[in-house]
């Protein structure tokens, strides 16, 4: 069970902050969370969201595991 | 050494740690971002962080600013939580030899946590919230360092 | 506003203040300047002040940093007399509602106070004293302004 | 009387701080200063130094009354 947890506008979004969804790649997973929600889907590959596995920030597809922690991390702005 | 906090703090009381038995630290540069209250448009900011991945981000990017500027120390403390109009969001001290460097690299690094830091910024007002994105301005702020 | 004093102060304590109440100041920068002791070259500092007159020229810089960068308020506090290494001997501080504005003003400040303002500088060692003049950098840096 | 102030390294040299001079003119107080000491007047008017009469800056002659502060300023250099 891989554990989601999203940022920013994307928690807005979804109604939610953090989930356990068992996903063996990050494409899968990004595939399950679209099915479920069209509207968080896209923005998930909308411009400027960076996806970190155990807090690395990561391009493309990667295998995820049972204790693998996935951010979903859209643009950002401290200060 | 950068520290996230969610408690309120004084930025002056910082400084003084900072400056404090610096026999070879000619200057001393700091900024202090404060909550605008934005003629009432805006009643409170609430800062977030992904804890563990926002510090390590920002510590890169300190290691950065110490090699590129040489500086003999820098401290970072980022406010995160709910922070009403007044109050400190983010303080950055930079100690160099000399001024000119510990200037840039305090202004650097301000650039880089306005536009690329891992946080997250929901302002509050009477017309209800909306989360702020880096503008314009920032990005090319930013890009004068690249 | 400007004031020259003869005694130790807190760059600290002065943030502090600085930034108190302030509900539409976006940024507030600083830079202090301490004594240093150059590995053992620099026992003190010397430094003179024309009381009246030098507060005077300050002031008129502030004025006029406050028409260029759209200031809220500015800060100098400078010492004069003797100083020994680590001691603060000048601090900047300047409030805008945005940074850019605040850390201009604030380097700007710098440059001039370096380079023009009514100071007179000597530095005692082991080696005997000698009167410093301002290097070819601050002048250079100043005329980045002009 | 003029009062008359040296700073910086121009008292090192002259070995006075103040003095009350009397001088209808500064050309007429710069003159007697380099009669009594030749290098603190040429000294006087090196590169850089500036005259303030009565704390304001002033270039060429100009006369004097008997309150007059007259103070010559080396490069000056502070923070």
């Amino acid at each position: 069970m891989a554990r989601v947890l999203l940022f920013g506008p994307l928690r807005d979004l979804a109604g939610w902050r953090e989930r356990e969804i068992d996903s063996p790649f990050l494409s899968v997973l990004r595939a399950r969370l679209a099915e479920e929600d069209a509207v968080l889907g896209a923005a998930l590959g909308g411009p400027g969201v960076q996806v970190a596995l155990d807090q690395v920030v990561v391009r493309g597809d990667a295998p995820l595991n049972a204790r693998t922690e996935v951010a979903f991390l859209p643009p950002m702005s401290g200060g | 050494m950068i520290r996230l906090t969610f408690e309120p703090f004084d930025p002056g009381a910082l400084l003084t740690e900072f400056c404090r038995d610096r026999t070879e630290v000619g200057a001393v540069a700091t900024f202090t971002g404060l909550a605008r209250a934005e003629a009432g448009a805006t009643t409170t900011l609430e800062l977030e962080a992904y804890p563990g991945f926002t510090e390590a981000e920002i510590d890169k990017m300190i290691g950065r600013a110490r090699v590129r500027f040489g500086l003999l120390d820098v401290l970072v403390l980022h406010r995160v939580g709910r922070i009403v109009p007044g109050e400190p969001i983010v303080f950055v001290a930079t100690a160099a030899g000399h001024r000119r460097a510990a200037f840039e690299a305090c202004d650097f690094l301000m650039d880089y946590l306005k536009s690329r830091a891992p946080f997250w910024k929901k302002e509050h007002g009477p017309d209800g919230e909306r989360w702020i994105e880096p503008t314009a301005q920032d990005h090319a702020d930013r890009e004068r360092w690249t």
